[in-house]
């Protein structure tokens, strides 16, 4: 976050896509978020995804729940409607909304409080639906927003900044989706620019549900008390939890496909990371869960897209729904009329 | 036949569930319509499938009283189970038809009713299908009812016709068990009984229907494309019916597909939830639920008040708390809807009190969701709902055309018009709107449940959060003016006046008149809407005291007319009805008569209109 | 120094949030506390997580007025973005200390106001590590403070001794900046300014502590074993804090394992769930919440009331609706509370307006929700909850054993003592239970938010309904026998009452003072508890007139009384603040100031108790 | 449903178990669902497993949501408590019970309404916790109490007794138990008595979560349109939807472990199912994911107990809590009394 606005005059020598428009015309408000949270990566990451795919910035809509992530909306696409809903509901919105006009492109942004707690039922059935939209978890392990609760997606074992312990098994998003019949499955990791563009350019043109579980540190609280570089430590154990968040760099990595690389978070902890080469076979389901499970025994994460099914079907092919959007049918093409009404009439007597 | 007892009885006919006898007595029901005759039918069922109690009361009446009576001058009593309280239900010098195939405990008797058996069972052995033995030997009691009440047996075998059309031999074996139950009745008693059905020329071109199918066709009217809903009765067939009408009227005759999407969500959260993506995104979309559904809403509601996101519910109340009793009927969710969700929230409900009135209240409840920016409660209930009424016909303008409210599109936002979301341009306390996707360059804003000025900017600074909820605030002081207006049902000029308002006026016209008869005299309004319109803020003014009726605990709407009105809270006398069967003429009869004093009614001063 | 002066002030410390300031800001308010001063310490902070402004304003007050007064005589604006802002909110003649590092703006200066510029970010260069530079330079400005208000120095080493007990270089780092923040004030300022701190012993052994803190220590001592929770502002740290306690007082020293549980709920559906489970088999349980998950316990919240299940819950309100301004305060879920969930339910709800009684309201809940069998709700807010208050110490009974109701044992089941769930026994309305797994044989019932008879089997029995239903009327009346009573603040005698509760108190001991000062007497009444005690009616009935006060915009109080109490309309007068910042005594003042008029007060025709 | 009652005498002659009661004693009340319900069947297979075991019947607590299959707890176990709450919320109710008091044996009764819309979010996060308890879906497919909607275990393409076409994919609730670390994952048929009693008595005993995904076929509702048996066929197709139910048999099947079993519905309709011969390795997630996935594609439904984990971890194990239940510690032991409030006082100031 800074407080200094963003110069207003363009830059005549930015790079325009076929529509003329540059990177910044996908801008949105400035972040209010954390210094260096991965929630601004991704943020960076869909903007540039958007304007490489010559998206009219006018032509999406951004859907979001409540959280540090379901912020970032605004940070994105200003000249797009936004919607900030409720905690954890951002799926039913979103299936509401794609139901009254399939016209629009559909961005659907949460947290993994968000998702896989108390919106875990919505984002199986939006799944279940195939509601055409990108879904990108914005997945730290914890609650940011009310301050480093454990989330469903936290490791059993890992330590919170208050330094309780998390007890229970992590839920895994990915498998969860191709469990569900998702059409589009990738994980992604907030620093990993060279990889999350192209997923979300692919996620955006997929015409079904697209899920990236997208693994962004929260330079807050994902910190673990061990560590010698936690600011916990520094100060001593015994401050108010979120006292002092000194500004920090996003953390990013640039590897290659096939590789496998070691991730160091703000707070000295590390996660390893195995970049699909996309070699496997992306429209075999079990395959891609037997993957997942075999990197998981390795302790790896695999990153990438992980399935894609050729055939998937969008809830509106599902519902056999008209071409032209619902909210533009005309009131004439809607109304049996008063004729109808008197042979409906009639059928009553 | 003493005078009055011609076309004025009630028939209840006690069945066990799933054994086809909803047809049957539909068929009854229908019989007595098509004789010209005005009819009230209460089917009161358990909340199961098959194997319990259950009842369908018929009320045949000249006078045209279509309320529930709640007696019954003649039981049919086919459920062995509950054959004790049957015949208790019977007025004295009516009538048990029963089955005598096997023989019956005489102990059980009462010495005032006069018990007709009949051997139905027997009479359908030939059928060597035990369903159709169950179905046929409800036929049978149809017809024998035929015989008893003069039913005019014409009638009977044309609606089978028209209900097996095309089945010749279901249609055979039908009539035959009609014939036989008539002919056992007519060579077994003297028939028709005292009381009996005669054909006139009452019911014009009245229709035969239920609220919640008058909702769904009110919608499929309305223009609404989108609705969202999760099963619960008693509002499931609203869905249900307009998922009817629009695989017949909305499907693309070129295409074969769809102008219309219904989804059965997961829950209400996601049933509301889909309602308001929807709606934010310029679809005229809703849901149906009653109480557990509407609880579950709450927080989505609050989003929708404050976002100011156009929603429109059909609640169809039913017996709370809680799981309550979910197959009968109350009008209990008043302050759960007028209230919805934390924080300082209202909201506004219309109540219709027939079929008519659902249908039109759902294109008004659309105009106004619309115009208002906010969610719009229709409060239905169990007995509205799911019951068959005799209402007028449905009528429609073909001129009329959705009111959408402040939406500016592409050519407004074009020409350059200033557009901020929450800013009061007008006056009226509404806001503009913009549908995303509308204009590449203007329009495009944030929508958010948390803090925003009237610019639509997010905030959380103290004024200009008060500036955007007093906004709010003068936005329901319009609503009071665009709400439909409460209906003066009756004016005799007295100083006492009753407000009431759904399935409340049917018993309550009835009502009203013996009253009178009694010498009892009361202005009635009806009220269709909160918040308060003008009318019944005068109405409550020029009258000494005012009854209020509801089918509740704990008088729910007079708790509104207090806190919204500011009414002297000794001038509101409360009716209340709650045990979850509807409401009687007697019961309303009886309930005034306790309260109404000799001092109350002094002489009329002047027209209180 | 004029008299008054002394230990009569505001500091309004403005920080970016996430930058250190607010544990600097903490030692600042607990040194004036240490003096033996009595503070009010208001955090005003945004709801992210950092960079945005927060304020932390500390309010001196020899005279024991704990209220937010608003104003402040110093603003430390070390805050860029909010500079022009915080410099407007000085009082005329005030101070603005800023970090002169960087040149500041002029022409954003008051001319009435005295600008003090340190170089604070120049004071802490030496540390290379950029977290300790942002950390120090906070202290630093303590350090100035502390000569420019007199605060004794060696109280603020001893607290930085406590607080980093054992950590040396720490401490000698803390005291260092302190000394440096100091020493540059007195060098470039005459110190100290004309208002500052003297020692006092005013405070003697009150305690500094948040309610949110008070209300997990009450659930401790209440015995409560079971918490199940979502978190939300601002709510989360009671939960926290009861994870705190039970770990250092909980913990079985034999085994090393908890004789608690304490669930983070996957929402707020499940938690209430969970506490209903809990409760149903006879643990202590409770949840904490807030606004939204309040309406997303609705559902629930109406089986525990017809069903009769004890659950204790606190609401720590904050500004809605909806998401609304969650680091703001606000009274506005009353309705939510009382009337949550659909059909006919009321709930009780407990006021609390200090730590202390959120300490003892704790106890008070449980027992009532054992006692009556009902869910019990602690109304807090945010102001409460979250912001330290000078508070009583907390005290305890040893003798205190839990009320557990209406509960049969085994040995009383074995007695032959006959049981039936929901029968009337006592005539109080509240009827017997049994815990799962007490009796072999027996005891044992089902439980169900459907239909039920007095003896607890299901039934969709019109008078089996209505009898239970109303015997839950009557356990409401009751409850309103057993809650605590309001309380008596002030007692002049006056015709003009003023009703108010929570927050509000505090403020309002001062207005009263101030409206005297000015010849308005007004007795007050401090309201503790919904649904309203005979002490409340008859103080309204004694009073012509009654301000009704509360943080929110509908009035949700006033709409209670009207609903609940039958008191005529025109008798309460809404005194509202709804901004989400805390109600101050200046506010108040003046809303009164604007209602009373001279007939208003006339003589005092007797004690109005 | 019946409405005669059972005789109140009881027949000396009837076995007993070594706690000295009979089958009797675990009954409950008469049920009122439809005659030949699934339901019904899975209520006596319950019957019969508590008293092959020889659980005392008031130390077990009855939990269901809201459907036919919540009623059903009032049939069965009438010496025990039981709490029909709201609908989908039971696994809620069910880890607050169990958590105030540890010592008796829970049974959660739900449906695929229940459990597969509106209740996901708690059955995942009830398996998610480990909470010891035997979670019994009675999976028929569709909304009983409500008269035949689809549930979203519903095939995709069956038909509803409304004549509608279910359009979404089915939720394998077996399969996201064991994705999500259930320790006990078995599926049934309410008609096998013979597999099921077996399965229940293991459920009950397996200290951890166990679900029996148990098809239960609806009598009412599992009416396909094309059927000949079916009755709308008899009635042509325009009545009342739930106008006639004709009472029926239950449907049972009686085969060997290891063979594979065609049934035919009420209506008609066939459903293939493989009885596992546990001659599989019962503890390997992974191997048993990859089963259910093999027999899919034969057009077999895998039954049996599919998976078990030895080393299963309940909540109440994760979350250190002491033996005794927390319902039954003395006041004594849990007031830290007047004396340590003094000194957290001295703490306050
Ligand atoms: C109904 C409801 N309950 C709780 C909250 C409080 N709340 C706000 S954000 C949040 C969790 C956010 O976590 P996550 O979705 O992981 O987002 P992050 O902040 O980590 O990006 C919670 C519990 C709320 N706003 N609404
Ligand atoms: C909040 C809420 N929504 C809807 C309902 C209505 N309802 C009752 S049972 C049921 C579905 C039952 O289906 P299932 O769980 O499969 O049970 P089954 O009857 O098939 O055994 C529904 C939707 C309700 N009781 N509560
Ligand atoms: S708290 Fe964490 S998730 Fe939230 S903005 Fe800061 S770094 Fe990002
Ligand atoms: S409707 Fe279906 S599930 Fe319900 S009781 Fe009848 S057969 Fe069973
Ligand atoms: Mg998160
Ligand atoms: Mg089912």
């Amino acid at each position: 976050m800074t407080y200094i606005a963003k110069p207003a005059v363009r830059n005549p020598a930015l790079p325009k896509n076929s529509l003329g428009l540059t990177r910044r015309d996908y801008e949105g408000k400035i972040s209010t978020l954390c210094a260096g949270c991965g929630h601004d990566s991704i943020s960076a990451a869909l903007i540039q995804a958007c304007f490489d795919l010559d998206l009219p910035p006018h032509r999406l809509a951004k859907l979001s729940g409540i959280g540090c992530s379901a912020k970032t909306p605004t940070y994105f696409l200003g000249a797009a409607h936004g919607f900030n809903g409720v905690h954890g509901r951002m799926p039913s919105l979103a299936t509401g909304a794609n139901l009254a006009n399939r016209d629009l492109v559909y961005i659907g942004i949460s947290g993994d409080g968000d998702t896989a707690s108390i919106g875990l039922g919505q984002f199986v059935h939006a799944i279940r639906r195939g509601v055409n939209m990108l879904y990108m978890v914005e997945n730290n392990g914890t609650y940011g927003l009310t301050k480093g609760q454990f989330s469903a997606t936290a490791d059993v074992g890992s330590k919170s900044k208050r330094g309780e312990v998390n007890i229970y098994p992590p839920i895994d998003l990915v498998r969860l989706a191709l469990d569900l019949g998702a059409g589009f499955v990738a994980r992604s990791f907030s620093g990993d620019k060279d990889q999350l563009v192209p997923l979300i350019r692919g996620a955006l043109t997929y015409p079904g549900f697209a899920l990236i579980d997208c693994f962004s540190p929260c330079v807050t609280f994902n910190n673990h008390e061990g560590s010698t570089k936690s600011y916990t430590y520094i100060r001593g154990h015994d401050l108010p939890i979120v006292d002092l968040i000194p500004p920090r760099q996003e953390i990013t990595v640039d590897y290659e496909p096939g590789a496998r690389q070691e991730v160091t978070l703000h707070d000295g902890s590390r996660c390893v990371l195995r970049k699909l080469a996309g070699d496997h076979d992306l429209n075999d389901r079990a395959a891609a869960l037997a993957l997942i499970e075999e990197h998981r025994r390795r302790g790896e994460l695999v990153t990438g897209l992980i399935f894609l099914d050729p055939e998937g079907q969008d809830m509106h092919m599902r519902m056999n729904t008209v071409e032209t959007p619902l909210n533009a049918l005309r009131y004439e093409a809607l109304c049996p009329g008063a004729e109808t009404l008197a042979s409906i009439n009639a059928e009553l007597r | 036949m003493p005078v009055g007892r011609c076309n004025e009885f009630v028939v209840r006919c006690a069945n066990v569930n799933g054994t086809g006898s909803s047809s049957a007595n539909a068929l009854l029901a229908r019989a007595f319509y098509r004789m010209g005759l005005p009819i009230a039918a209460k089917n009161i069922f358990p909340s199961n499938i098959q194997g319990l109690p259950t009842w369908y009361e018929i009320r045949v009446s000249e006078a045209g009283y279509t309320g529930r009576r709640g007696s019954a001058d003649l039981v049919v009593a086919m459920n062995p189970q509950s054959f004790e309280e049957d015949v208790a239900s019977v007025c004295p010098g009516g009538y048990v038809l029963y089955d005598s195939t096997k023989s019956i405990n005489t102990a059980r008797k009462r010495d005032d009713v006069t018990f007709l058996g009949l051997p139905f069972m027997g009479m359908v052995q030939q059928h060597t299908n035990q369903r159709k033995r169950l179905l046929f030997k409800n036929i049978c009691y149809v017809g024998a009812l035929a015989a008893l009440l003069a039913i005019d047996f014409d009638v009977l075998t044309g609606l089978i016709g028209e209900q097996f059309k095309g089945k010749e031999r279901l249609i055979n074996q039908n009539v035959e068990a009609l014939a036989r139950g008539r002919d056992a009745a007519l060579a077994a008693f003297t028939c028709p009984l005292d009381f009996h059905a005669e054909r006139r020329d009452i019911v014009g071109d009245k229709i035969l229907v239920t609220g919640n199918r008058a909702c769904a066709l009110g919608c499929v009217y309305a223009g609404a494309t989108v609705a969202a809903w999760y099963p619960i009765t008693p509002s499931t067939s609203i869905a249900e019916a307009f998922g009817e009408y629009c695989a017949r009227f909305r499907v693309d005759e070129a295409s074969g597909r769809n102008k219309f999407a219904i989804v059965q969500a997961e829950d209400e959260l996601a049933a509301i939830g889909s309602v308001i993506g929807a709606a934010w995104n310029g679809a005229r979309v809703f849901t149906a639920t009653s109480g557990p559904g509407l609880s579950l809403m709450s927080e989505f509601l609050g989003l929708a008040y404050y976002a100011e996101i156009p929603a429109v519910l059909f609640d169809v109340q039913r017996t709370g708390p809680s799981t309550g009793m979910p197959t009968r009927t109350q009008q209990s969710d008043l302050i759960a809807a007028a209230y919805a969700s934390h924080g300082d929230t209202k909201h506004v409900l219309l109540f219709p009190s027939s079929p008519k009135e659902c249908f039109e209240f759902a294109t008004v409840a659309f105009d106004l969701a619309e115009r208002l920016q906010t969610p719009i409660f229709v409060m239905s209930d169990l007995d509205l709902g799911m019951n068959i009424w005799l209402s007028e016909p449905f009528a429609w303008d073909d001129s009329y055309r959705p009111d959408r409210g402040k939406v500016l599109d592409y050519a407004v936002l074009e020409s350059g018009t200033s557009f901020y979301r929450y800013l009061d341009v007008d006056g009226d306390g509404i806001p503009y709107r913009t549908y995303p996707g509308t204009h590449p360059a203007r329009g495009a804003y944030f929508t958010r449940g948390s803090g925003h000025d009237k610019y639509g900017f997010y905030t959380e600074d103290s004024a200009k959060y008060r500036e955007n909820v007093d906004r709010l605030r003068r936005k329901f002081e319009t609503a009071a003016r665009l709400v439909p207006e409460a209906a003066l049902e009756a004016a005799p000029g007295s100083p006492l006046g009753i407000l009431y308002f759904g399935t409340t006026a049917e018993p309550m016209r009835e009502a009203l008149e013996g009253l009178s008869q009694r010498g009892i005299e009361l202005d009635a309004l009806r009220l269709r809407a909160f918040p308060f319109t003008e009318g019944v803020l005068r109405f409550i003014e020029c009258h000494d005291t005012v009854f209020v009726v509801e089918q509740n605990r704990d008088a729910q709407l007079r708790t509104l007319l207090l806190a919204e009105a500011g009414i002297a809270p000794e001038k509101l006398v409360s009716i209340l009805h709650y045990g979850g069967l509807p409401v009687t003429a007697d019961f309303l009869i009886g309930s005034i008569l306790e309260h109404v004093t000799p001092s109350m009614q002094r002489p009329t001063t002047g027209a209180a209109s």
